[in-house]
């Protein structure tokens, strides 16, 4: 049985990036980016969990919802949408640029991307200040009433929609303020000249989560600002 | 490595990675940004019944394509398919046994 | 199935507990042969094959592939059954038969509140005839909570916001347990009484004893009190519509969808009245909400009165409510229980 | 260095030869380690001590239910009491028991790894498990929580006073925790087997740890966001699921038990993959039907999501709903039968040894299709409504997870022993212990079946006087049950010193991790192994240890 004994023969000495568990980077980027999936899965239920009570109470309230979604910035909404969908494609070229051992390219379109984000987050603190203002904030805060008194009695469902517009925009954003972390530390690696075509799996793992988050504010968007008065105009 | 043995096990060792050309990352953003531009017109029409499963429909298509394009699926490993369709699945049967609930319930509404 | 000191084995006082217990029965009867038998082989084969010196390495022996058809076909199939005839009984459970006897229960922390509709109120007791189906309309001032009969093999949870109706049909006098089962803070466990379960003549004997009128007449009472018929006339004059034949019918609503006025709608149209407008009163509906004046008690009471309004709908001709064509179509769903003989 | 092969026996001391314990010394080795190895065995002090604290609740309750008044324990901390022993045994011991402390230390070892696909994040989950568990730990020493394991809204999130903000804050991080190692799992599954390692040469250990790090990966974050739900709630006073303001309690109960069954699954799974090893090791055998065991651990993983409303058949969802989730609850038993019936099938004409894993493991089978066929009761509609909510429930579950994961767990325990300490327990003290345990166990649960279907309520401080006889058994029974526990605890802990070395495979056993010393070297094996057998091949060792002993 010493057949079973593994004969290992002396090999050019490892990769510096090549952690010590692993046989050679292949298998590394293999792990990394199937580990992303996965953590992308869970994200998904994460995600997938307030949406299902969201659509609850969006069928079983849809005037509030409707009333809801009208006190949001569509315009600042529709323009975030836009910048975090130029920001995907810089990055998406970002790893394009690692891939293709292009040092500078891969910088320039993560600093473009994280310029982009932060856009993002700039406009969405813009939107969070005047929801507060006018007090759209659940809670104590509250004090937001219809225009119309006719429908005041919708304003608890319009706070339970709130809840959900920050939930869902906050845990979004969450996620953005992360990733921005994760692209400074990523930037100042490329920077440094760290990835090339045989190692660029952080880049593209970075570019697996940032479009994830991308993909949810793609459902949000409509989810929360563009609800219509489904057979319902009687109430708006 | 003994070259002999199959390569079982979960050794990959070269990393063959497709490499998606600029004009089609174009394409999918301008697919994209037109989406965007599209969902938001959609909303401003009053089709009644169908709004909602428009606007769902623009959605999961933009999803589609960054998934397949910006993220390479489209050229993964069948692996991440199965990962991939796992979650959506799992998040399927979160959604319609819940409803087989509400839908039925003879007072869904309180 | 009694031993002297300690029971083994619950009363069986209701239509419902023998079907309960048969189904029980034949389960303990299948899964314990089937896990006696699990527990004989695996102990048989032990000994029987335990490690020896000649029996160091074990046989070169696979059983047969078929066996594992065997097991998935035949507990599939038997599942299958169980499954059968368990949903009869929860569907039978479910249903609440036609002619029963109205009680109103309200759970709060930590006691039942029972209600008649001669007007008893009784706290964590209830006084039932036998032989009678009972359906029991609960709501909860709270928590959830749980009415639970032992005795009866049946229990619901009791939610708040909003009626459920459970029944059951006693089969035996005597006194059983009520049990609050679903957990509720401090004093669950405190949270039980007693169901009498008494002949019909003791029964009206008890129900002659002291009360404040019947339950609808308590609510007519309330209406006045909280102002209702100020708005709800008996002519179409008023500002709301006329609630004579409302209960039960289907009513049109402001959007033109029409919904069945039962309990949990008469509700909230006290509570909230924004949420459904009757078609032509709104919206918005110049009905203010009664949410927070009104409690769990009064609720039921002006329900028991709105309801009384129902089953007079056929004598008085009156134009119930401005879409007239959808109260006649529902009337025969009406069900009111009978009035004390 | 040398060759290890298969049935290489050298009885060396371990503190002799070079191994993960004794690579270096110190705090900070230990605390800021990268290995899987001694990951393992943080979790496994970490979780010994949540059982214990969890234990000890569990005998304060049972003291109280000795006479049907409220005598020893006011109402508030009886309530208290038992949602602090359903928290902490669940979220803090049974979850992570297996996968986190056998699973850790021997997942790697039984792919032929290195370590696990991310030793960092193996870390991190461990950091926290231990924030979640100090928040628990906080919540205990601050005056409890009285809402009962489930955290049922409204009760959780306007009426209840105690620290639920933290409790569910604990849970919450936990859950993370969890997330954590299944990912690592998964990935470590798919990327790292040893060359010639295909998946069906995988012991079934592994497939059970897969599958259950699929249901980690994929429930886990549903409870995460409800808990969040419940905090915004409990906080805000806002609606989410409060009828007052318009929200729906049912959600809640949909949405937490979407985790909470499947959470079952997290615990049952890996007990079913150490016994499958187990009996295959004490049986040396190969698994009947290895192949439907396998992909039964990936059926009921599946299976196990799509039943979750039966713990509401009477909470309130309509009847046609209540039928769909009795009818799949019923079918995620037939993968359970199938492990059953199949571990049965190895013993026939197997070689059965007597040794304590393998008693542990009866114990496990015989336990578990108690558990499991009562769970059919439960799935039964017409019949739950009666016993929903009473000690038919109770009994239920902890036949299912005591006498089933925790058995199980005792098995891995004592099978892996050796090979993570290099020391082997005492053996009569051990078969002692298991017995004791097997005894105490169903003592203690076996009348609550009774109990329950008589209609004693769960939760319940003060019970009415009947039940009486039968609860004083109960009693009884777990004292027998504390004594059976604490004899581990102390043998194993002797051993440790005074055990016999054990040398890499005392058992005879196949597998990867017995081809490497006990304890194993920090890099698990000398050289990487490549496997040419298949699971379980015990003739094939048999065969091969006759042929070089005839040399
Ligand atoms: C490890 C944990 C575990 C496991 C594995 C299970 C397994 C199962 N459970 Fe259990 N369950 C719990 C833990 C678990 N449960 C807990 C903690 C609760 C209570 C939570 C709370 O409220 O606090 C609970 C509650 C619970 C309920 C709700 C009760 C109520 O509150 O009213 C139900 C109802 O359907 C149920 C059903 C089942 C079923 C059908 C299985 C099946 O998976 C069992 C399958 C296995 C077998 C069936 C045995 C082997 C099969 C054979 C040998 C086949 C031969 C048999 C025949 C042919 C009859 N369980
Ligand atoms: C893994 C899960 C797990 C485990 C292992 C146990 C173990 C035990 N459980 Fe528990 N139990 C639950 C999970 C578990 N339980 C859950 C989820 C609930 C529901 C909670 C709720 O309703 O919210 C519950 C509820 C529950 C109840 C019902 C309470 C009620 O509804 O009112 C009871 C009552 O008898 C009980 C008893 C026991 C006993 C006697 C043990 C014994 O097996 C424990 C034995 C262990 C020890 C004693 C510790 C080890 C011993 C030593 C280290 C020796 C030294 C210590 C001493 C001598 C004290 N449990
Ligand atoms: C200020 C006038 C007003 C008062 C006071 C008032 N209501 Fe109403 N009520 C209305 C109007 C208007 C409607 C129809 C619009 C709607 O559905 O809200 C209505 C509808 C109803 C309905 C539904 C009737 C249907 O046809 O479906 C019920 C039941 C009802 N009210 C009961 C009550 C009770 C009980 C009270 C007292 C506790 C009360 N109302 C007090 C104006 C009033
Ligand atoms: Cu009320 Cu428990
Ligand atoms: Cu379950």
């Amino acid at each position: 049985m010493s057949d079973l004994a593994f004969e290992h023969g002396e090999e050019h000495p490892p990769h510096p990036f090549l952690q010590h568990h692993f046989e050679d980077l292949g298998q590394q980027h293999e792990a990394s980016t199937l580990g992303m999936w996965a953590f992308l899965c869970t994200e998904i239920l994460f995600f997938g969990g307030v949406l299902l009570a969201y659509w609850v109470y969006r069928i079983m309230y849809p005037a509030a919802w409707a009333l809801g979604a009208e006190q949001q910035n569509t315009l600042a909404g529709g323009t975030n949408t836009l910048v975090l969908i130029v920001s995907s494609l810089t990055m998406a070229l970002a790893v394009r640029s690692a891939q293709l051992n292009n040092r500078r390219g891969t910088v320039l379109m993560l600093i473009l991307t994280l310029i982009f984000g932060t856009m993002f987050l700039g406009i969405k603190s813009y939107e969070y200040h005047a929801h507060w203002m006018e007090g759209l904030f659940p809670g104590a805060h509250w004090h937001w009433q219809p225009k119309d008194p006719a429908i005041s009695a919708l304003t608890p469902k319009v706070q339970l929609f709130m809840v959900f517009y920050w939930g869902l925009t906050g845990l979004h954003a969450l996620h953005m303020v992360i990733g921005v972390g994760l692209l400074l530390y990523i930037l100042a690696r490329a920077w440094r000249g760290d990835f090339h075509a045989e190692y660029y799996a952080p880049v593209e793992v970075m570019g697996l989560y940032w479009h994830f988050v991308d993909i949810v504010w793609i459902f949000l968007f409509p989810f929360l600002y563009l609800i219509p008065h489904v057979g319902a105009h009687h109430v708006g | 490595m003994s070259d002999s043995l199959p390569p079982q096990g979960g050794h990959v060792h070269t990393p063959l990675h497709h490499v998606t050309p600029i004009s089609t990352y174009l394409t999918v953003f301008a697919a994209l940004a037109i989406g965007t531009l599209l969902t938001w017109y959609a909303s401003t029409l009053d089709l009644g019944m169908m709004n909602t499963p428009i606007a769902l429909l623009i959605a999961v298509i933009k999803a589609t394509l960054v998934i397949l394009f910006f993220m390479h699926v489209l050229h993964s490993t069948r692996l991440t398919w199965v990962v991939l369709i796992a979650a959506f699945l799992w998040l399927g049967v979160l959604f319609v046994l819940t409803f087989s609930d509400y839908l039925t319930r003879a007072w869904p509404i309180y | 199935m009694l031993i002297a000191d300690f029971p083994l084995f619950p009363d069986q006082a209701s239509t419902m507990a023998s079907k309960v217990d048969n189904l029980y029965l034949f389960l303990i009867a299948l899964c314990g042969t089937v896990s006696v038998g699990v527990f004989l082989t695996i102990f048989y084969f032990a000994i029987k094959y335990r490690r020896r010196p000649d029996n160091e390495i074990a046989e070169d022996y696979e059983p047969p592939k078929i066996l594992e058809v065997t097991w998935i076909v035949i507990p599939s199939i038997l599942f299958l059954g169980i499954f059968v005839w368990a949903s009869w009984v929860y569907f039978q459970l479910a249903r609440v038969p036609d002619n029963s006897l109205q009680i109103y229960a309200t759970a709060k922390q930590w006691m039942w509140k029972f209600q008649h509709p001669t007007g008893q109120r009784e706290i964590n007791e209830l006084h039932v005839p036998v032989n009678r189906p009972i359906k029991i309309t609960m709501a909860s001032e709270d928590v959830i909570h749980s009415l639970y009969f032992p005795a009866f093999r049946t229990k619901m949870d009791v939610l708040p916001n909003r009626y459920r109706t459970m029944w059951f049909q006693a089969t035996k006098t005597g006194r059983y347990h009520i049990f609050c089962a679903e957990y509720c803070g401090t004093l669950h466990s405190g949270m039980v009484g007693w169901v009498d379960v008494m002949e019909p003549t003791a029964y009206q004997t008890w129900l002659a004893g002291g009360s404040e009128g019947s339950l609808a007449s308590q609510g007519e009472k309330l209406f006045q009190k909280y102002a209702c018929n100020t708005c709800h006339t008996n002519d179409a004059s008023g500002r709301g519509p006329v609630l004579i034949g409302v209960y039960g019918s289907s009513v049109m609503l402001s959007d033109n969808t029409i919904v069945p006025a039962d309990d949990n709608y008469i509700r909230e149209s006290i509570l909230n009245p924004q949420a459904k407008i009757v078609k032509g009163f709104g919206p918005p509906s110049v009905m203010p909400t009664f949410q927070g004046q009104v409690s769990e008690d009064d609720l039921l009471k002006l329900l028991a009165f709105v309801k009384s309004l129902g089953s007079t709908r056929t004598a008085a001709p009156a134009v119930a409510s401005p879409q007239s064509s959808t109260t006649t179509a529902a009337a025969q769903t009406t069900k009111e229980p009978k009035k004390k003989p | 260095m040398t060759t290890t092969t298969l049935h290489d026996v050298r009885f060396i001391e371990p503190a002799k030869t070079r191994n993960y314990l004794n690579e270096d010394y110190g705090f900070f080795s230990w605390v800021l380690t990268r290995d899987h190895k001694r990951i393992a065995i943080l979790y496994l002090i970490s979780v010994t001590i949540m059982f214990m604290v969890g234990g000890f609740f569990a005998m304060m309750m049972r003291l109280e239910l000795l006479t049907p008044e409220g005598d020893l324990l006011t109402s508030d901390t009886y309530n208290k009491f038992f949602t602090l022993h359903g928290i902490v045994m669940i979220f803090f011991f049974l979850i992570p028991s297996i996968p986190a402390v056998l699973g850790n230390f021997i997942l790697p070892l039984q792919l032929g790894a290195k370590d696990l696909a991310f030793p960092r994040i193996n870390l991190l989950s461990w950091y926290l498990y231990i924030i979640g568990a100090s928040f628990g730990t906080y919540v205990i020493i601050s005056g409890g929580v009285d809402t009962g394991w489930t955290f049922y809204t409204p009760f959780s999130t306007q009426y209840s006073n105690t620290h639920v903000f933290a409790t569910t804050l604990g849970a919450f991080i936990v859950g993370f925790s969890s997330i954590l190692t299944g990912l690592n799992f998964i990935v470590t599954t798919h990327r790292m087997r040893a060359p010639g390692l295909t998946w069906f040469r995988l012991p079934l250990n592994v497939w059970a740890l897969y599958a259950t790090s699929i249901v980690m990966l994929l429930a886990t974050p549903v409870l995460g966001i409800t808990l969040i739900m419940l905090m915004i709630e409990r906080v805000l006073h806002v609606g989410i699921f409060d009828p007052a303001l318009g929200g729906d309690p049912l959600l809640y109960q949909h949405m937490f038990w979407f985790y909470s069954h499947p959470a079952v699954y997290i615990m049952i799974l890996p007990a079913m993959g150490v016994a499958s090893d187990v009996i295959a090791a004490f049986t040396r055998k190969r698994i009947f039907g290895y192949k439907f065991v396998a992909f039964s651990s990936l059926a009921i993983a599946f299976l196990g999501f799509l039943v979750w409303a039966h713990h509401m058949f009477v909470a309130g969802i309509s009847v046609y709903s209540a039928m769909i989730f009795a009818f799949l609850s019923f079918f995620v038993a037939v993968p359970s039968a199938i492990k059953v019936f199949n571990w049965t099938a190895t013993m026939y004409r197997a070689s059965v040894s007597w040794q304590t894993p393998m008693l542990y493991a009866m114990g496990f089978i015989g336990l578990f299709t108690i558990g499991g066929v009562t769970g059919l009761f439960l799935a039964s509609l017409g019949l739950d409504v009666h016993v929903t909510d009473t000690y038919f429930v109770v009994a239920h579950f902890h036949y299912v997870m005591v006498g089933g994961a925790v058995m199980a767990y005792m098995a891995g325990l004592h099978y892996w022993w050796p090979k993570i300490t290099g020391r082997m327990y005492p053996e009569w003290w051990a078969r002692l212990a298991a017995l004791l345990i097997f005894v105490g166990f169903n003592l203690t649960f076996f009348p609550q079946f009774i109990l329950g279907y008589l209609g004693m309520p769960r939760r319940y401080h003060a019970y009415a006087p009947e039940f009486q006889v039968l609860n004083v058994l109960s009693t009884a029974g777990a004292s027998v049950l504390a004594v059976g526990y604490a004899l581990p605890l102390v043998y194993l802990l002797l051993s440790l010193k005074l055990g016999r070395p054990a040398g890499p495979n005392p058992w005879g056993a196949v597998g990867l991790e017995w081809t490497t010393s006990s304890p194993p070297p920090k890099e698990n094996f000398h050289e990487t192994p490549v496997v040419t057998w298949e699971a379980y091949d015990y003739r094939g060792m048999m065969k091969a240890m006759g042929e070089t002993q005839n040399v």
